[in-house]
């Protein structure tokens, strides 16, 4: 082994090497991605698709067409094509006779662990939660989880209820979770036991959320239920 | 004159010693927790009998197995070890499934202890670990209370407690309320004297506040304890709530705060562990606040009703610290800080 | 227009990127003579301090600047130094292979304790207490402090005690000449085959009772060896080694076997007249 | 001086005698990612809470290792000293960026319960660490070796886990019940600190084993000097 | 009376080991005869050895030179007995060492009279003149340090001293010779106050005594001479009381600094016995052959107080005390500091306050057993010094000295042994720190 | 407690979700760079002052990708952005103190690849943090790391003297004190919930 040997790579390389190599590579990885994006994207879509659907026929039932619409800025909703950015937008499902069966709609919040994302279905016209979806939870398996399979628990949102005060600004009885087997009135959540926070959580959640929606909803039903025939083909 | 011509012996000074030794000081422990066991065997029954048997048993026994396996001698004699069995017993629930208890044992002795290196290096509780992993590992048992004072206590053994292994507990009884979830989530407080005398519902062994009072009273006077642990866990817990309590009085009062749950036994008995506590005086008030701070955080603004364990824990992992941050001014030198 | 977008906004982000690295890499680049890395590499990273640096790496710096010969090393093997010294274009610098000695002799089959030592079982600790007990002041206490300081196991306890060096495992590191409270070991040139192996200073056979081997101070190997190569110093046989000192004569008449030739091969010689040592068990402590 | 019983037989040490197929092998046992070398820890740890995340998050590694070895290995005459990390992290993030895409158009739930961690691919320190110390100065035809027996290996590893944590954690193996009906299950295996002791226990019980290993092989040398 | 004299004032932390004092603190001193051979290392004291200069079969009596000085931190050896000198040579030291020095066998009629030499005037003497006087007396600190005390008296420039601290604390377990001595030769020791106050310029002196010791204090309260500015102090029974950097804390708050002397707190302290050596050697101009010394323990029949020829071997010492049967150990000094001896050949030196022999009750009622340090902080809370023995000793098992010197001040333990004696898992914590203290010296000077 | 306030963020990032012992980000520097405390805090500064650098990186490239509308440019880019500003960082400090490079080794590169660095990057972005909230983020991910890796040192450097077992010693210990400290950990679940 000699000096010289040892030492080379130890050579400072010269600077167009190093520009020529990071900017070639660069854009070979840019294409290598987009090339890659393009053949998966429409799957990828229609997978999405397909499962927020899945979730959205399951909070409303019945439903079997979604159409999504946002919110503008003059607190009136409108239909929108693709996926929403930063828009606030609900999933109206219809039935197999082109009926409103309810209105989905996002709301997250602070559970036990980290943030819980739900989505519940809202009929505008019975007043009433009837439907209810874990998205996203890292609550505690065992416990916390039962929240998505506790069917005690689930069975709570097949009819709570969230009737409008008269001026139809605000609930009439706010959405409350209550000791487990302490239910009394339909705006209750029955808790589960073991697992009081994150239904606590769950109760608040939907809570803040059908307070901002249901007026607004409740107010706009025409845009949901005029839309009918239109997007009838 | 044949005497002056034995062999002598010699040795470093001091020839002499105080003559308190390690194996005294675990017993006498024992001695200041069996009030308290046996008061928990009365208010629970039969079933917390149970629990605390096997708990020492298997602590015991994993500890002396290991011994043997890694070829040591065994270790049992030195009492230690039927502390952390009793203490780790008396923090679970009386009516917990028995291979429960088994498996925390196990865990706390050779997780907890053996593994660090046995007596003196186990840098957390061992019993708490053991109770930490169970809590992690079967929350709703150990969440699950059986209430104090049935009247078939002595005659029935709780449906759970004989789970058989690996199965999940059946619960026969209505399950109690332990005063710090009616707390959280009913804003009710119990009655001070209930919670003094012990008349309400736990663990087995943190419903007494009197007995484990006593007991370390009895510590203290043989100085077997370190008075400042409790002592300052006490004062930084009721100073914190008392202010809290004076803002808002919709959070538990210093008394109920101090005497319910596991905060008497926690702090008499488990933080006080020196293995895992600070060794200077001013580092372990610090520790004791540490706890007391965190104990009423978990308790006031957490998500669970109870945080003594996690507390402590959180105080062992950072006695090391303290231990290195706050050294007593050396005689002679000018600053706490100095380095030759 | 997808493919385009892209890859403008990834070229360009490598293009600025590699101006900001190429700026930097010239502007904070810290000059290190790189052969340091390859020398610290070619060295056997015992870090044990026998070339009188704190340390392989500024040994390795040394090196390179010129300021020590690869074959301070006692550590590497001959190839290693070699290929250092190849590297760096300069000499091995050949060292006289030197070894630890102990100048002790009394294990527990011919020494016996004066009083039974209880404390910590090192023998810088049991020197503290009373000298430790050791009948003769001087000698070997046989807890091992050399033993374990020596990081090349160089060093084992024979069944009675008394350390034995391995004179191939040994660095000639010195860690054990430090180790020893008594002060027994030295670091000597292998081919010192003419050894005291006592350090015993007092003169007379007094000394037999504590230990068999001790050094009377007779003097006889001072006579019988040639010229003045054996004085007496301080009641004991001082070897000159400047002088030829090849020779067996000196040990033959010592009555104790203080003083022995250590054969390459055949390990320790004793003197023909030295008292044979027949005891295989210990000897007992002092008592009567 | 070489000593017969230093020559292993049998077909491992058959194939450790071709320097190919060694470079396949080493990844598997001996040099082994997670048990030996102990990189790529996160994933390790994050996604072993069921048998199925650790395999999908182990095929995933081993394709964008597999990629990304032969890429660098094949450019590295092309890429200067100074700029290496920088491309090869580009080269990496490449194949992360196309492997969370194929995952995504194959299954959004497997996607779901990988969560960050497919992103976090690039990152995972025993992919540059291949690129680094073995593809940057490799054959392409070693390199595609390497990276295929170090990811199989990191599979293996990642599965070790997950089948103990699905097992006692979930009660289920793959999804499909493990235990008669009211099995207890350990919540604590699939909670982060079930993951730390998982892979602990999996450490312990190697050590033990070459210990032991050690030992005896000790012991037959004493028994040769005797 | 002694109500009066009580302060409460004392250090921190310390230890309070029963004081087994009784079986001798009401014995009064007493003769004791010449050894048949008597045994006398020229290093008898902390510094340069002293050298003979007398010759080997030579004749001496009784307070002769027999060994010069050799420089200032030396001092010279005296004569004990009127005998011969049989050998100069190698002599058994209570180091485990052997050392130069003489064997004396004395006539068999040897009288106690003394030789005498130059007096030095207490009232006229110059401070140089009294400090050559305590050096040419042989005088070294009886408290057990044996350091020459003529060196402690020497002011070095731009340091002051402003008060005489007398040393009567006698903090040790079982040990009653400066009790006696200050109940005994109370003129001595103002005398040699006298002297010390003179040399030192100190402007006040305080006689430090614990608690114990109620009889002394008010004795030598009672004999103060008038204009004196002496005082007699009571301090509560604490070990180790009687170190001198506690004893300054104790006496006048001050803190000796880390690494520092007394003088550094402006005072010099001085055992009441080296006192008392003081004031009856110069006025004679003699020097010193004999001390007070307790022998004592569960091991010694005829336990009391002692006034011992210097170099007796401990084998006379002790056959002339009786032992009983089953001893096992001997030490110099009090149980809590004194070295154990591995032969009854090691004779009485200057330093020698105490022998105190135990017996095989004794060791096995000692706890063996050592445990891991289970960190009760009981040594934290003993140490006089605020070290952490615990982690000391934990570091020095792992042999990491420098972390010992450089962060927990290995090197301002005084190895009192209170750690030792407090802690419940029986660790040799003091061992551990003199071995490393050892260590760590032999490698600064290797440096 | 608002999920979105500062003070929730910060408490989340550095307490419950504490990204080593919950989140399991940046476990080799963990599990590397925890044998003395010295180096344990002087990494955790090292990470923290990382992670701060690119989160706000990873704020402007994510604004620079929607703007050109290319999110599949993202994990790329952050990685791309973050190890060459690392990179600059560690130059820099090269030069400013070869001290400081000694002893963070060959952990400094490790940082740019690190999880909990790209890690922090991606949450932020899918959580929609602003500007704000980024850096809060940031900053409590950064401290909490160095939480768990001083505590880590605490307890290892006291376990260096202890007798712990040959087949635990090393990495296996070191992970099973993880895991102690992450039920530990769990005590803070809820808080501000
Ligand atoms: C390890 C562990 C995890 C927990 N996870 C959850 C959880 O995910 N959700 C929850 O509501 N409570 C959780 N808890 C909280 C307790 O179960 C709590 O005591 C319970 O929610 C309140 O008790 P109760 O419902 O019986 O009144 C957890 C507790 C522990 C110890
Ligand atoms: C709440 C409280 C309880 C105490 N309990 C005791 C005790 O039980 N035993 C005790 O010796 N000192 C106790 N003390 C402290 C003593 O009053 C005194 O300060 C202490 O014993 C002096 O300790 P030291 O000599 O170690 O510095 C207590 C102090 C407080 C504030
Ligand atoms: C731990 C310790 C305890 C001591 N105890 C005493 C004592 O009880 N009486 C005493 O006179 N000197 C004692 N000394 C010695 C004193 O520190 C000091 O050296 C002595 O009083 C000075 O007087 P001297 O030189 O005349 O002996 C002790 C020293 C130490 C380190
Ligand atoms: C006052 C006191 C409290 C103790 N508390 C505990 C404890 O909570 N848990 C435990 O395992 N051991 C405890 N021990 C016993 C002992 O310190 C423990 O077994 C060691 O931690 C094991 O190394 C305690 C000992 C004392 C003296
Ligand atoms: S260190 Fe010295 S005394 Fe101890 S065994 Fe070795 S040679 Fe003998
Ligand atoms: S310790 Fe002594 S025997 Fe061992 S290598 Fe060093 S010099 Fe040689
Ligand atoms: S021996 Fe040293 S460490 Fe121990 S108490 Fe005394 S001064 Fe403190
Ligand atoms: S007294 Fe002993 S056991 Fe207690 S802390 Fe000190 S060394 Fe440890
Ligand atoms: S895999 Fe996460 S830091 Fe290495």
């Amino acid at each position: 082994m000699n000096q010289t040997d040892l030492l080379q790579g130890q050579k400072p390389s010269n600077s167009i090497h190093m520009f020529r190599a990071m900017v070639g590579i660069g854009l070979l990885c840019a294409l290598l991605i987009v090339v890659s994006y393009e053949y998966t994207l429409p799957v990828i879509k229609h997978n999405k698709a397909v499962a927020l659907e899945k979730a959205v026929f399951q909070v409303i039932p019945g439903a079997v067409k979604r159409v999504t619409y946002k919110l503008t800025d003059q607190n009136t909703f409108e239909e929108m094509q693709g996926e929403p950015q930063k828009e606030q937008v609900v999933y109206a499902g219809y039935d197999a006779n082109n009926q409103l069966a309810g209105i989905a709609v996002e709301a997250s919040g602070q559970g036990f662990q980290d943030v819980l994302k739900l989505l519940y279905g809202y009929s505008p016209t019975d007043q009433k939660i009837i439907g209810f979806y874990v998205l996203e939870s890292k609550e505690t398996p065992g416990l916390g989880d039962k929240i998505e399979k506790d069917n005690d628990f689930l069975a709570n949102f097949s009819g709570l209820d969230v009737l409008l005060s008269d001026d139809a600004n605000a609930l009439k009885n706010p959405v409350k979770s209550v000791k487990h087997g302490t239910k009394e009135n339909p705006w209750e959540i029955d808790s589960i036991t073991g697992a009081t926070i994150s239904s606590k959580a769950v109760g608040n959640i939907i809570n803040n959320s059908i307070s901002y929606w249901a007026p607004l909803l409740y107010k706009n039903i025409s845009t949901f239920t005029g839309n009918q025939v239109s997007s009838l083909e | 004159m044949s005497s002056l011509n034995k062999t002598l012996e010699i040795k470093t000074s001091p020839h002499i010693a105080r003559g308190v030794s390690t194996d005294m000081i675990m017993r006498n422990v024992v001695y200041a927790l069996i009030p308290v066991s046996i008061f928990a065997v009365y208010a629970f029954g039969l079933s917390a009998l149970l629990v605390l048997i096997t708990a020492v048993v298997s602590c015991v026994l994993t500890e002396h197995l290991l011994c043997v396996l890694t070829h040591k001698q065994s270790t049992v004699g030195d009492w230690s070890i039927t502390i952390t069995g009793l203490l780790f017993g008396l923090t679970l629930p009386p009516n917990f499934p028995l291979w429960m208890v088994f498996f925390g044992g196990v865990i706390a002795v050779a997780l907890g202890k053996f593994i660090f290196g046995g007596l003196g290096y186990n840098t957390f509780n061992p019993a708490l670990v053991g109770r930490a992993v169970l809590q992690a590992s079967f929350p709703v048992a150990i969440t699950t209370w059986h209430p104090a004072f049935s009247t078939d206590r002595f005659s029935t053994i709780a449906s759970s407690t004989l789970t058989f292994p690996f199965m999940e507990p059946v619960y026969d009884t209505v399950s109690g309320a332990t005063p710090l979830s009616v707390m959280k989530f009913e804003h009710i407080a119990a009655k001070t004297s209930d919670l003094f005398m012990g008349l309400t519902t736990g663990s087995s062994g943190e419903t007494s506040a009197l007995l484990i009072l006593l007991g370390g009273a009895y510590l203290v006077y043989r100085k077997m304890m370190n008075w400042r642990i409790p002592a300052s866990i006490f004062l930084s817990v009721a100073i914190l709530s008392g202010i809290l309590h004076t803002i808002n009085s919709q959070y538990p009062a210093p008394d109920f705060m101090l005497l319910s749950g596991g905060l008497m036994l926690g702090a008499v008995f488990m933080a006080t562990d020196m293995v895992a506590s600070p060794i200077t005086p001013i580092g372990v008030w610090i520790y004791g606040a540490l706890i007391g701070t965190m104990i009423v955080v978990i308790r006031v603004w957490g998500g669970l009703p109870e945080g003594v364990m996690y507390a402590i824990l959180f105080a062992n992992a950072f006695s090391p610290q303290i231990d290195n941050l706050i050294r007593p001014r050396v005689y002679g030198t000018s600053s706490r800080w100095s380095r030759t | 227009m997808l493919i385009l977008t892209s890859l403008a906004a990834l070229g360009g982000l490598t293009l600025i990127l590699a101006a900001m690295l190429i700026l930097a890499n010239k502007k904070l680049h810290v000059e290190e003579d790189p052969r340091i890395d390859i020398v610290e590499d070619m060295l056997p990273h015992a870090n044990c301090g026998a070339c009188g640096f704190p340390g392989c790496r500024p040994f390795a710096e040394a090196l390179v600047s010129g300021n020590a010969l690869p074959g301070k090393c006692t550590v590497s093997s001959e190839d290693g130094r070699v290929q250092i010294a190849q590297f760096l274009g300069v000499d091995v610098g050949a060292e006289e292979k030197i070894v630890a000695r102990l100048a002790c002799a009394g294990g527990t089959n011919v020494a016996r304790n004066r009083a039974r030592y209880q404390g910590l079982q090192t023998c810088q600790a049991a020197s503290l207490v009373s000298g430790g007990g050791k009948g003769c002041f001087w000698g070997c206490l046989g807890l091992g402090d050399c033993e374990v300081s020596c990081d090349f196991d160089a060093i084992t306890m024979n069944p009675f005690s008394l350390p034995v060096v391995n004179e191939d495992k040994c660095t000639a590191c010195g860690d054990c000449v430090e180790a020893c409270p008594k002060d027994l070991f030295s670091l000597q040139a292998a081919s010192h085959r003419l050894w005291v192996a006592c350090k015993n200073l007092d003169a007379g056979d007094e000394i037999l009772e504590e230990c068999q081997v001790a050094c009377t101070a007779c003097a006889r190997c001072a006579m019988d060896a040639p010229g003045n190569l054996i004085t007496m110093k301080n009641n004991l046989p001082v070897v000159d080694y400047s002088q030829n000192h090849a020779t067996q004569v000196p040990i033959q008449r010592c009555p104790t076997g203080a003083i022995v030739w250590i054969d390459e091969k055949k390990g320790v010689i004793k003197g023909e007249q030295s008292k044979k040592i027949i005891r295989k068990g210990e000897r007992p402590i002092a008592s009567s | 001086m070489e000593r017969k019983s230093d020559k292993k037989t049998g077909f491992f040490a058959t194939l450790q005698q071709s320097p190919s197929t060694d470079e396949f092998i080493k990844g598997l046992w001996r040099e082994n990612a997670v048990f030996v070398q102990v990189l790529g820890m996160c994933p390790t740890l994050a996604v072993t809470n069921s048998a199925t995340n650790a395999i999908a998050m182990g095929l995933a590694t081993t394709f964008v290792l597999l990629m990304s070895n032969m890429l660098v290995s094949s450019l590295r005459n092309f890429i200067p000293k100074q700029v290496r990390i920088a491309t090869y992290i580009l080269i990496i993030a490449t194949f992360v960026t196309v492997a969370d895409y194929v995952i995504q158009a194959i299954s959004l739930d497997v996607h779901k319960s990988l969560g960050a961690f497919i992103a976090l691919i690039v990152v995972n320190c025993l992919i540059l660490g291949r690129a680094e110390a073995f593809a940057s100065k490799n054959t392409i035809g070693k390199s595609f070796l390497d990276g295929l027996g170090m990811g199989l290996g990191f599979t293996f590893a990642l599965l070790c886990l997950g089948v103990v944590r699905e097992i006692l954690g979930s009660g289920t193996l793959f999804g499909i019940p493990f235990f008669p009906a009211n099995f207890q299950e350990w919540v604590i295996m699939i909670l982060p600190g079930g993951g730390f002791f998982t892979l602990a226990a999996w450490l312990l019980i190697f050590n033990w084993a070459k210990q032991r290993k050690k030992k005896v092989v000790q012991l037959d040398n004493k028994e040769i000097a005797a | 009376m002694a109500l009066s004299l009580f302060s409460n004032k004392t250090f921190k932390h310390g230890v309070h080991p029963p004081e087994t004092k009784d079986a001798t603190s009401k014995m009064p001193i007493r003769r004791f005869p010449f050894a048949p051979v008597m045994i006398i290392p020229l290093a008898q004291h902390i510094g340069a050895p002293s050298v003979p200069v007398v010759k080997e079969g030579q004749e001496v009596t009784r307070g002769q030179l027999i060994a010069k000085a050799t420089g200032f931190v030396s001092v010279p050896m005296h004569a004990p007995a009127s005998g011969i000198i049989r050998k100069i040579g190698n002599v058994p030291h209570m180091s485990g060492k052997m050392v130069p020095g003489f064997y004396l066998e004395p006539f068999p009629s040897s009288g106690q009279e003394v030789n005498e030499g130059t007096p030095v005037n207490p009232e006229t003497a110059t401070p140089d003149e009294i400090i050559a006087g305590i050096q040419n007396a042989g005088i070294v600190g009886l408290g057990g340090a044996a350091f020459p005390t003529h060196v402690k008296l020497k002011v070095p420039e731009g340091k002051t001293i402003d008060t005489l601290i007398i040393n009567g604390v006698e903090c040790e377990p079982y040990l009653t010779t400066d009790h006696r001595v200050m109940l005994e030769q109370g003129p001595d020791i103002m005398m040699g106050i006298k002297y010390l106050m003179r040399a030192t310029g100190a402007e006040k002196t305080i006689i430090g005594i614990e608690a114990n010791k109620p009889d002394a204090a008010e004795y030598l309260n009672s004999i103060i001479p008038a204009g004196m500015p002496v005082s007699v102090k009571l301090i509560p029974v604490k070990y180790p009381q009687g170190a001198e950097k506690m004893l300054i804390t104790a006496l006048l708050g001050r803190e000796v600094p880390s690494g520092g002397l007394p003088i550094d707190a402006h005072a010099v302290v001085v055992n009441v016995a080296t006192t008392a050596e003081i004031g009856r050697l110069l006025p004679h101009g003699r020097g010193i052959q004999e001390r007070v010394i307790t022998i004592t323990g569960p091991g010694v029949k005829k336990k009391g107080n002692y006034l011992i020829p210097i170099g007796t071997p401990m084998r006379f010492v002790l056959e002339t005390v009786g032992v009983e049967d089953n001893i096992s150990e001997v030490f110099l000094g009090g149980p809590m500091m004194g070295p154990s001896i591995s032969n009854l050949d090691i004779p009485i030196v200057k330093g020698t306050s105490g022998v105190v022999v135990f017996t095989d009750n004794e060791a096995k009622k000692r706890k063996e057993k050592i445990y891991p340090c289970i960190k009760c902080g009981a040594c934290v809370d003993a140490c006089p010094i605020f070290l952490n023995p615990s982690k000391l000793g934990i570091l020095a098992k792992a042999e990491e000295y420098d972390t010992m010197v450089g962060q927990y001040h290995l090197m301002d333990c005084f190895e009192c042994g209170s750690c030792t004696y407090v802690c419940p898992s029986n660790i040799p914590l003091v061992q551990y720190f003199r071995m490393s203290k050892g260590i760590v010296r032999k490698r600064s000077v290797k440096n | 407690m608002n999920a979105d306030s500062l003070w929730y963020i910060f408490i989340n990032a550095s307490l419950i979700n504490n990204f080593v012992l919950a989140y399991f980000l940046g476990i080799c520097p963990f599990l590397g760079v925890s044998g003395k405390l010295e180096t344990a805090s002087r990494m955790g500064g090292a990470v923290t002052f990382v992670m701060l650098i690119s989160s706000m990186s990873a704020y402007g490239i994510h604004a620079l990708l929607v703007a050109i509308d290319a999110p599949f440019l993202q994990l790329i880019s952050y990685i791309v952005v973050i190890a060459s500003t690392v990179q600059l960082v560690e130059m820099f400090i090269k030069k400013i103190s070869p001290a400081l490079f000694r002893a963070l080794g060959i952990f400094l590169p490790l940082i740019t690849t690190n999880c909990a660095i790209l890690g922090l990057a991606l949450f932020q972005t899918s959580k929609g943090y602003g500007f704000v909230q980024s850096f809060v983020y940031a900053l409590g991910a950064g401290l909490g790391f160095t939480l768990a890796l001083v505590l880590m040192a605490g307890l290892r450097e006291q376990l260096d003297l202890a007798d712990v077992p040959n087949v635990a010693k090393g990495t296996a210990i070191t992970l099973l004190i993880a895991g102690i400290l992450s039920l530990t950990f769990m005590g803070f679940a809820g808080l501000g919930g």
